[in-house]
């Protein structure tokens, strides 16, 4: 029964993907031509990298919402009911080595984060690459026993998690004024997208780590 | 044939594989592991079909790296769920995939 | 919105108001209950006979509410809806005052009272849909409101009977609302219209258009209690007596029966329903559940049961006059409605008052119970006796206009019916008169809740219904050739609905 | 107006009996009650008719020259019927009760004389005979109870097939007044609409085989109530076929033949089975069926011989009138015997009914039947024959059943409260003495007073004589039939039957038969389905499938 | 002109998020507040739509297809409404729920904030790529929401349930891709035109993927094995969200594809396959329903039902007349709404019931009829509509779908109707009978607030209404 499963979900799978193959040899020319549009727009949209341009401004309503995708798996993976009373906080291992690491690492990171943030703007890079450092900071951090494991983040670093989010939105909410929404106005959409980028950095950050550091702390039990 | 299409084929590939890992492997981990291949098949195929005409093409792009932050997200949130799972039952399987008999009551 | 628009939505909300209100009462606001139970039932009495005025002089009641496009709900008090309404809304008055005794001291009574308020809107409903959706509609409400009744004592007998009693009618319901959005398909708004609607459509769809009087007399026979789609009725008996009584007597089975009239004749058109062959198949249906329906009767001993047995029979003459073709069946099967309607609500509340006053449920109980309670059992023995069809009570009345119109259609067999059916009925109605009024009582009651009162048998409210029912028993039947009678207004009706026939 | 008080009064009366308040007074005018009708009976216009248009299906009354006979005795009889029964009942604690009934069934008796058309015939006739089934059953005891029941039994049959005859026959003339309904009706000649009216009414009247409730409540009821169902209400069904056949309009030779037999039948049949009775008010009754068959017989001639109705309408008229007043005056005086006993006045008086009902000389009896006889002297062969010998033989047969009823007369202890029985008594024995020779043609009166006539009716008598002479010498006793005769049989077979039959009850069956339950382990399959490596199967599968039939439909060249 | 449209995505996410800084179990008040504002929008939008026809709504101002848009047409108001509509008394409700445990509630608010701007946001974008990061931001708040409960039973679910909506969303994401590849846009005004009868092969694929994703995330039989458990097992506000609302999102979706994306390429053998897994639905959910001894299974069960009548929809309105089509598509949109407030309605009466008796077996509420009698009355009127009894809106909406069955003669469709309203009254009146039995005498009925059952009552009288104001919501439908 099980082998006799195995097979079929084998079987469909690869039919599938051998009609989806075959089908995708022979495309014609795509209808629309986006990059050349794009290339059109660029100059407006207050970033010189085409990514960026599109995460930031073109498609930066995907971006909103995606930002409150990852705020979200943070939420969903704190309103998971935990038995509080049963975590053995496992006590700082004082690694030495890895201590010292880490205080020369991360100051160097935050300034890595920092610069990929900038340069997201005008080549690869941008405000997700600089949080994931940022987060890797933390967690380096937390294994060195710097930084303890988030159980219930206070009020403070809900702010913190939520910044970027609430900026986002609240610069989105202020362009409405004179247009729709996130619509940049001409000029302004440099210092406007860097001023996102920065508060994203800096919640992404928070938020990558966090997705760890609430998760980390429960491993004592195990 | 360019290189484009065979991104978008090996993508493909990549997707099916996931999808039946996805739907095969028992163990939970294996299954978030097949689910980011399949999502990684999906960017392939999402990349490597638009540039197929040879001009990379910037949308798709960063339509992946939405897609990526997404992925993350899922994973994030299926691994904290997969551990909590393990904590309680002892094993990060589903009820029906245990090695024993089925203990699912419906 | 005009007047005339606007009171066929008032009769509804005449009951259906109160019977919200009702639901939010507590428990212990008994003189609250009771005054908007009676404010409503007497305000609903007034306007139908403000409209049953105007609807002598001609005047048109018709509302009209478009649900989607292409579905309208439509009330119109025509001359057959005020038939059924003036019955429905009359026996509610005195129901309610009767309930309002019978339920003295018994739980749960603001839910009762607030179900009962339902129904009756329900039935208001169907009897004033002026078209198939309408009439569906609200035959299902009646259904749905209808079902906490039956289940209102919570025992597991009751519950099994609303399990039984929704098994059918849910099913009929079910097959009814195929046949109406077939017909909506075929025909559009299928419009209550005297002589019919669907004769313009052509000879092609005969064979659809059975079909779809089989599904439409499937669903309806269900309430109606057409063998072999009856079985819910007696077990539906262990509600409370006011809810056989009215329900049983009067709403439920009759919004079957009244159905039936209706697709007979104003969507069908009787001419029509003949020219397809489909009356001769309904009276022999019809024919059978009220032999039948006797014969079952025979063997109950619970009074309620034989008198659901009853039911079963006598409501099938309203069918059968249905599916007799021409004038004098029709005034016999749909005064019939009216008449059955007032016999069987009389011997209801007279079972009721058996079992309230003195726990008598069981027939072989009843020896010399006429000595106990006379006015209660000279209403019963009225009652009995219309129903066999003795002169001059109303029973006899629908028989006669019955007999004629199957003479008149060349049905005569349909005498031989008649004439078992009324000695069955004797056959079980007699041996019970001959307990009550002659058997010695030789026991004591099973449980006597009334004790007797300066020479009163029961409750004031008990009593009163019952023989104000009989008294109608015996007046309608006696003044049946009057101007006021049910049967000159069924005359009227039949008169209009054979206008073209005239042989 | 005056129409109604006669149908009414009884009515209201029965009321105030009923009410413990207005009882007193009531009791003390119920007696009265069929006074309006018999004034009515006297002092109505010629051809009087009412129409009540509101009134059930639209009703008439009215009095042709038969109904103001029969409404004149009818009357007659309930008034002293009455005023015996207010003597008779006077220390019974329910004789208000009985007095209701009473008096709603004189109401239904007299309504019956009166009604002109189907509808409210039929319904004073079920008055009458649901009525009387208080008056049968009034004593209480088992013999009555049961005879209420057969009577019950016979009654409901008996109205069911009226009913049936009724509309068959309104059916057929298209209007349900009298008597152009009778008339109407007989250019289609519903002949099944006339054997059902005839079986309908033939319960009432005793025709054989319909006759087996009468020897049982005729003699059970108390006695004024005997008087009445004996006399007058066994007259209605008499009655209902004068009304609704078509006499004298048409021929209907089979039935007609059928019931001239049966009349034929029960006149002797009565005379057998009442010969070996032993309770007076018994024989009494078997002797109404006897009698009743020649009045029967008479119908039956009328059907085949429509000519010679005008002679024979009459003739059933003063027969009618006869018998009833006979049979009444042998009914009371069976009261008065048992409160006076055997004395020699009261055998006096219950001599002159007897040698009525005998035919004897001199006698009502000898008129009616004289002039029955001579009206039917036109029928056609073999009947004239026929009744040339049986006549006399039936009549001989009636006078052995009058001696026999006066051996088995009660002698009941002398009681002193019977007093206010005799002037009703003598009331009837007088109207039996007198009435019918002013009821009679004049053809009659000389033909019975002439020489051959009082031969005639004579020579009966001295056979009767001689015939109980030897009977009591023999000290002959005849084979024992219980009352009711055919019916015990029935109720053997029915008893019988009963034992054989099994049990059987309307239960209503289970609604979910247990092959549901079977289909309810279905549900493991969800246990089954709930598996994600299946569901995911599944959507693979769901996925391909979906895929090909967009991919086939696409790209195949009709869509 | 004040524009509702990026408010109404805007609003639930900054109340969202603003909940998600106040903390857990706090800022029940920004919801409410959230929801009047969100509702009036919605009305005002909807009356723009019957005023002006559709409405377009360029992000950034760059417009399709570079960047996003936001449509709102009358089948987005329509599903904006009923989300608003559902999910206001629902918070009532949930705050009066979740009063006695606060440690429970933990981060409801701000889950649900997002949930609403998942819908709210997915209802009206125009942009299938946009659409997917609506559809995970749903997903993912949803099973948020499910593993709510905690305990092995929910956390399995919630597992499931992110399988099933990772599985679903990957096969939407990958057909996403491939539009884009064959026509380089992901703007659904910018596709539609471009799809025609003879697409590419991929387009048929690509559709295919979409649509069994979404039917995943519908929990179309046999996908459903999901759906019970999670529903089921999670509170009673999140259950009557999640089945009142999240799967409507996803078969809004499929509508959108199935009638305006993929229209040329649909083919009626398709519809046909997914009206006979409607089909199954209908009998296998309904069966099961019956066989249920707990009450939100039950409920959970009778979802599964109700939502392969949905599916029905497809053959009845693929291949026949335009009149027939449209009859059919109104019934089945008729049928999201009825069935999206009367489930609603019907999970909320029974977490309500099963506060009450402290118990969640249908045999424990034996009494209910005398001690909560507004509560039963609720779920009985929400069960008129899930019954398709007159005169609820699923009666207008099962109306509809029957006349198209009728009109297209395909009548083994109504057959099923038939029978699954049958077996569905079964299971409501399974309910309703245990709850007119007497109290047990060990019961121990806690007193509940008002906000339990009022808010409730309400959702129930709206699921009836919609059966006599139909037209209405049908006029806004068509609006074009």
């Amino acid at each position: 029964m099980k082998t006799l499963l195995n097979v079929a979900v084998l079987f469909l799978a690869g039919a599938f993907g051998l009609a989806l193959g075959w089908a995708i040899l022979d495309l014609p020319v795509a209808a629309v031509n986006l990059p050349e549009q794009l290339t059109a727009q660029l100059d407006m949209s207050g970033v010189v990298h085409p990514v960026t341009a599109v995460l930031l401004n073109f498609r930066g309503y995907d971006t909103l919402l995606e930002i409150a995708v990852l705020l979200l798996a943070l939420l969903g993976i704190l309103a998971l009911p935990r038995h509080v009373s049963d975590h053995q906080h496992r006590p700082f291992t004082a690694n030495p080595v890895l201590q010292t690491l880490a205080r020369v690492l991360v100051p160097l990171m935050l300034l890595v984060a920092g610069y990929i943030l900038w340069a997201g703007a005008h080549r690869p890079g941008g405000a997700f690459q600089a949080g994931a450092v940022l987060a890797g900071a933390g967690v380096l951090l937390h294994l060195a026993g710097l930084l303890p494991a988030w159980v219930t983040p206070g009020r403070t670093l809900r702010a913190g998690l939520a910044v970027g989010l609430l900026v986002f939105i609240a610069v989105a909410v202020a362009l409405m004024a004179q247009g729709t929404l996130l619509q940049y106005p001409p000029g302004w959409a440099g210092a406007l997208i860097l001023m996102i980028e920065a508060s994203l950095t800096f919640s992404l950050g928070l938020i990558l780590a966090g997705l760890y550091l609430i998760l980390a702390d429960s491993r004592a039990q195990a | 044939m360019n290189a484009a299409l065979v991104y978008a084929l090996t993508g493909t590939a990549l997707f099916v594989l996931g999808v039946a890992g996805l739907i095969l492997q028992p163990h939970l981990l294996r299954k978030i592991l097949a689910f980011n291949i399949m999502g990684s098949g999906i960017f392939l195929v999402m990349v490597g079909l638009a540039q197929r005409a040879g001009t990379p093409d910037p949308v798709p792009q960063a339509m992946v790296l939405t897609g990526i932050v997404v992925a993350i997200a899922a994973t994030a949130l299926a691994l904290a769920l997969a551990r909590q799972l393990l904590d309680m039952s002892g094993e990060m399987r589903l009820p029906e995939e245990k090695s024993g008999k089925d203990r699912l009551d419906v | 919105m005009s007047l005339n628009e606007t009171l066929p939505l008032l009769v509804l909300v005449s009951s259906l108001l109160p019977g919200l209100i009702i639901f939010t009462l507590p428990e212990e606001r008994r003189g609250l209950r009771n005054l908007f139970n009676m404010v409503g039932a007497t305000l609903k009495l007034l306007l139908i006979f403000y409209i049953l005025r105007g609807v002598m002089l001609g005047e048109e009641y018709i509302f009209r509410h478009t649900i989607l496009p292409g579905l309208d709900l439509v009330f119109k008090a025509d001359a057959l809806a005020m038939l059924f309404v003036t019955l429905s809304a009359a026996l509610w008055f005195l129901t309610t005052l009767y309930a309002i005794g019978y339920m003295e001291g018994s739980p749960h009574r603001s839910r009762f009272f607030g179900f009962f308020s339902l129904c009756v809107t329900a039935t208001m409903g169907v009897a004033m849909a002026g078209n198939l959706f309408t009439f569906f509609v609200f035959y299902e409400l009646l259904t749905l409101s209808t079902y906490p009744l039956v289940v209102h004592r919570g025992t597991e007998q009751a519950m099994r009977a609303g399990q039984v009693y929704l098994s059918y009618t849910l099913g009929g319901g079910a097959l009814l609302l195929i046949g109406t959005v077939w017909l909506y398909g075929l025909a559009g708004q299928v419009e209550f219209t005297q002589g019919g609607m669907l004769a313009a459509l052509g000879p092609e769809y005969t064979g659809q258009l059975q079909v779809i009087f089989f599904l439409l007399i499937a669903g309806l026979g269900v309430k109606a209690a057409l063998v072999p789609l009856h079985g819910w009725l007696p077990l539906a008996m262990v509600a409370p007596a006011p809810v056989s009584a009215l329900l049983h007597a009067v709403a439920v089975v009759k919004a079957g029966a009244f159905g039936i009239v209706r697709v007979v004749y104003d969507v069908y058109g009787v001419e029509f329903a003949q020219s397809l062959h489909l009356l001769m198949p309904l009276a022999v249906m019809a024919s059978v559940t009220i032999i039948w329906g006797s014969l079952c009767a025979l063997f109950q001993d619970d009074l309620k049961r034989r008198l659901a047995y009853s039911t079963i029979s006598q409501v099938s003459y309203i069918a059968l006059g249905v599916a007799i073709f021409g004038p004098m069946a029709t005034i016999g099967g749909m005064v019939h409605l009216v008449h059955q309607g007032i016999m069987k609500i009389t011997l209801f509340f007279c079972a009721g008052n058996y079992a309230e006053t003195l726990g008598i449920h069981k027939i072989s109980e009843m020896d010399g119970v006429g000595r106990r309670m006379p006015w209660t059992t000279a209403a019963f023995t009225i009652g009995a006796f219309g129903m066999i069809g003795l002169p001059p009570l109303a029973g006899f009345i629908s028989k006669w206009y019955l007999g004629l119109g199957a003479l008149e259609a060349q049905m005569p067999w349909v005498i031989a019916v008649l004439l078992a059916s009324s000695l069955l009925n004797a056959a079980y109605f007699l041996p019970v008169l001959y307990r009550v009024w002659f058997q010695p009582r030789t026991e004591a009651w099973p449980g006597e809740h009334i004790p007797m009162q300066n020479g009163r048998e029961t409750a004031w409210l008990l009593l009163v219904p019952p023989l104000v029912t009989a008294v109608a028993t015996v007046l309608v039947g006696l003044f049946a050739a009057s101007a006021m009678s049910p049967l000159n207004w069924v005359k009227l009706i039949a008169d209009r609905e054979y206008l073209y026939w005239l042989p | 107006m005056n129409l109604s008080i006669v149908l009414i009064l009884p009515l209201l009366l029965a009321g105030l009996v009923l009410l413990p308040a207005t009882r007193r007074m009531g009791m003390l005018l119920a007696p009265w009650a069929a006074l309006p009708g018999l004034a009515f009976s006297l002092v109505a216009p010629d051809a009087y008719t009412l129409d009540i248009p509101w009134l059930l299906l639209g009703s008439r009354f009215g009095l042709d020259e038969t109904g103001r006979l029969f409404l004149f005795f009818t009357a007659l009889l309930w008034l002293t019927a009455g005023l015996y029964a207010h003597s008779y009942l006077a220390k019974d604690p329910r004789r208000h009760i009985f007095i209701a009934f009473f008096l709603a069934t004189l109401s239904g008796n007299l309504g019956v004389c009166l009604a002109m058309d189907a509808a409210s015939f039929y319904l004073t006739f079920a008055v009458m005979t649901f009525a009387a089934y208080g008056l049968v059953v009034h004593e209480g005891d088992a013999e009555a109870r049961r005879a209420g029941r057969v009577y019950l039994i016979m009654a409901v049959l008996g109205e069911a097939l009226l009913i049936a005859g009724l509309l068959l026959l309104a059916g057929a003339a298209q209007t349900h007044f009298l008597p152009e309904m009778a008339r109407a009706a007989a250019m289609e000649m519903p002949n099944l609409a006339y054997a059902l009216l005839f079986l309908g009414f033939g319960v009432k009247a005793g025709v054989p085989l319909l006759h087996m409730w009468l020897p049982l409540a005729h003699p059970v009821a108390p006695t004024p109530a005997s008087a009445v169902l004996s006399g007058a209400m066994i007259k209605a069904g008499l009655l209902g076929w004068l009304r609704f056949l078509p006499l004298g309009e048409a021929t209907v030779p089979a039935l007609g033949a059928v019931i001239l037999g049966l009349g034929l039948f029960a006149a002797f049949f009565g005379v057998v089975a009442g010969l070996v009775q032993r309770q007076p008010k018994t024989l009494l009754a078997y002797s109404s069926i006897s009698q009743m068959g020649l009045m029967t017989l008479a119908v039956g001639a009328g059907l085949l011989l429509p000519k010679a109705w005008s002679l024979l309408l009459p003739a059933i008229g003063l027969y009618s009138l006869h018998h009833g007043l006979a049979k009444g005056a042998l009914f009371l005086g069976v009261g008065v015997a048992q409160r006076f006993g055997r004395n020699g006045w009261v055998m006096a008086g219950l001599l002159l009914p007897a040698l009525a009902l005998a035919g004897a000389p001199f006698t009502s009896g000898a008129l009616a039947k004289t002039q029955l006889k001579a009206a039917l002297a036109g029928l056609p062969t073999p009947w004239p024959e026929l009744l040339a010998w049986t006549l006399p033989l039936a009549a001989v047969g009636t006078g052995m059943l009058m001696v026999r009823f006066l051996l088995l007369t009660p002698s009941g202890g002398k009681q002193d409260d019977g007093i206010g029985l005799l002037p009703p008594w003598l009331v009837v024995l007088t109207a039996v003495a007198a009435l019918a020779w002013m009821q009679a043609d004049d053809s009659t009166v000389v033909a019975v007073l002439s020489g051959s006539g009082l031969v005639s009716a004579a020579w009966p008598m001295l056979v009767v004589a001689l015939l109980a002479y030897a009977a009591w010498w023999r000290g002959w006793r005849g084979p024992a039939i219980p009352p009711g005769d055919v019916l015990v049989w029935l109720e053997r077979a029915a008893a019988t039957l009963r034992r054989v039959s099994l049990p059987y009850s309307f239960r209503s069956k289970r609604v979910f038969p247990a092959a549901l339950v079977y289909i309810s382990r279905i549900c493991h399959l969800e246990k089954i389905l709930c598996n994600w490596p299946l569901v995911g199967g599944l959507w693979l599968f769901v996925l391909v499938a979906l895929a090909c039939a967009l991919l086939l439909v696409a790209h195949s060249p009709t869509v | 002109m004040f524009d509702p449209i990026p408010w109404l995505i805007l609003s639930p996410l900054i109340w969202a998020t603003l909940a998600f800084v106040h903390g857990p179990g706090q800022g029940g008040r920004l919801p409410v507040a959230g929801l009047i504002l969100q509702l009036a929008l919605a009305a005002m939008l909807a009356q723009q739509i019957v005023a002006g026809g559709v409405r377009v709504y360029a992000v950034g101002g760059w417009g399709a297809p570079l960047g996003i848009d936001l449509m709102a047409d009358g089948l987005s108001a329509v599903m904006l409404l009923l989300t608003q509509t559902v999910a206001l008394p629902l918070v009532f409700y949930a705050r009066a729920y979740f009063a006695g445990h606060a440690n429970s509630l933990r981060y409801f608010w701000p889950l649900t904030g997002y949930l609403l701007a998942a819908m709210n946001a997915l209802f009206l974008s125009a942009d299938v790529f946009n659409i997917y990061v609506t559809l995970e931001l749903l997903g993912l708040a949803a099973v948020g929401l499910v593993a709510l409960a905690g305990g092995a039973g929910p956390i399995t679910a919630a597992m499931r349930y992110l399988l099933a909506a990772l599985l679903g969303s990957g096969a939407y994401l990958l057909g996403v891709a491939l539009l884009y590849g064959v026509y380089g846009s992901v703007s659904l005004a910018a596709l539609i035109p471009l799809i025609a009868a003879d697409a590419p092969a991929v387009v048929s694929l690509a559709a295919a993927l979409m649509l069994l994703g979404l039917m995943l995330k519908t929990a179309l039989f046999p996908f459903h094995i999901w759906l019970p458990p999670a529903h089921g097992g999670a509170p009673a506000p999140v259950s009557a969200l999640l089945s009142a609302l999240v799967i409507k999102a996803s078969f809004y979706l499929i509508l959108r594809l199935w009638f305006d994306l993929f229209e040329p390429i649909t083919s009626v053998a398709a519809a046909q396959l997914l009206g006979a897994l409607g089909a199954a639905a209908i009998l296998w959910g309904s069966f099961l329903a019956l066989r249920q001894t707990h009450l939100k299974m039950l409920v959970a069960y009778s979802t599964v039902a109700q939502i392969g009548y949905l599916f029905l929809l497809f053959p009845l309105a693929t291949g026949v007349s335009a009149e027939v089509a449209a009859s059919a598509w109104q019934g089945g949109v008729l049928q999201v709404v009825a069935h999206g407030l009367a489930k609603a309605a019907m999970f909320a009466a029974v977490g309500a019931m099963i506060i009450a008796t402290g118990r969640d077996e249908i045999s424990g509420i034996a009494g209910v009829a005398a001690r909560l009698p507004l509560t039963l009355f609720t779920f009985a009127l929400a069960g008129v509509t899930i019954m398709g009894l007159p005169p609820s809106g699923g009666f207008a909406a099962k109306w509809l779908l029957l006349g198209a069955a009728q009109a297209s003669g395909q009548w083994w469709w109504i057959v099923v109707m038939v029978v699954g309203g049958l077996l569905s009254a079964a299971y409501i009146f399974k309910v309703l009978r245990q709850a007119f039995l007497p109290v047990e005498e060990t019961a121990n009925f806690k007193l509940l607030p008002r906000m339990l059952e009022w808010p409730v009552l309400l959702l129930a009288l709206a699921s009836l209404v919609l059966g006599l104001g139909g037209g209405e919501v049908l006029s806004l439908l068509g609006a074009t």
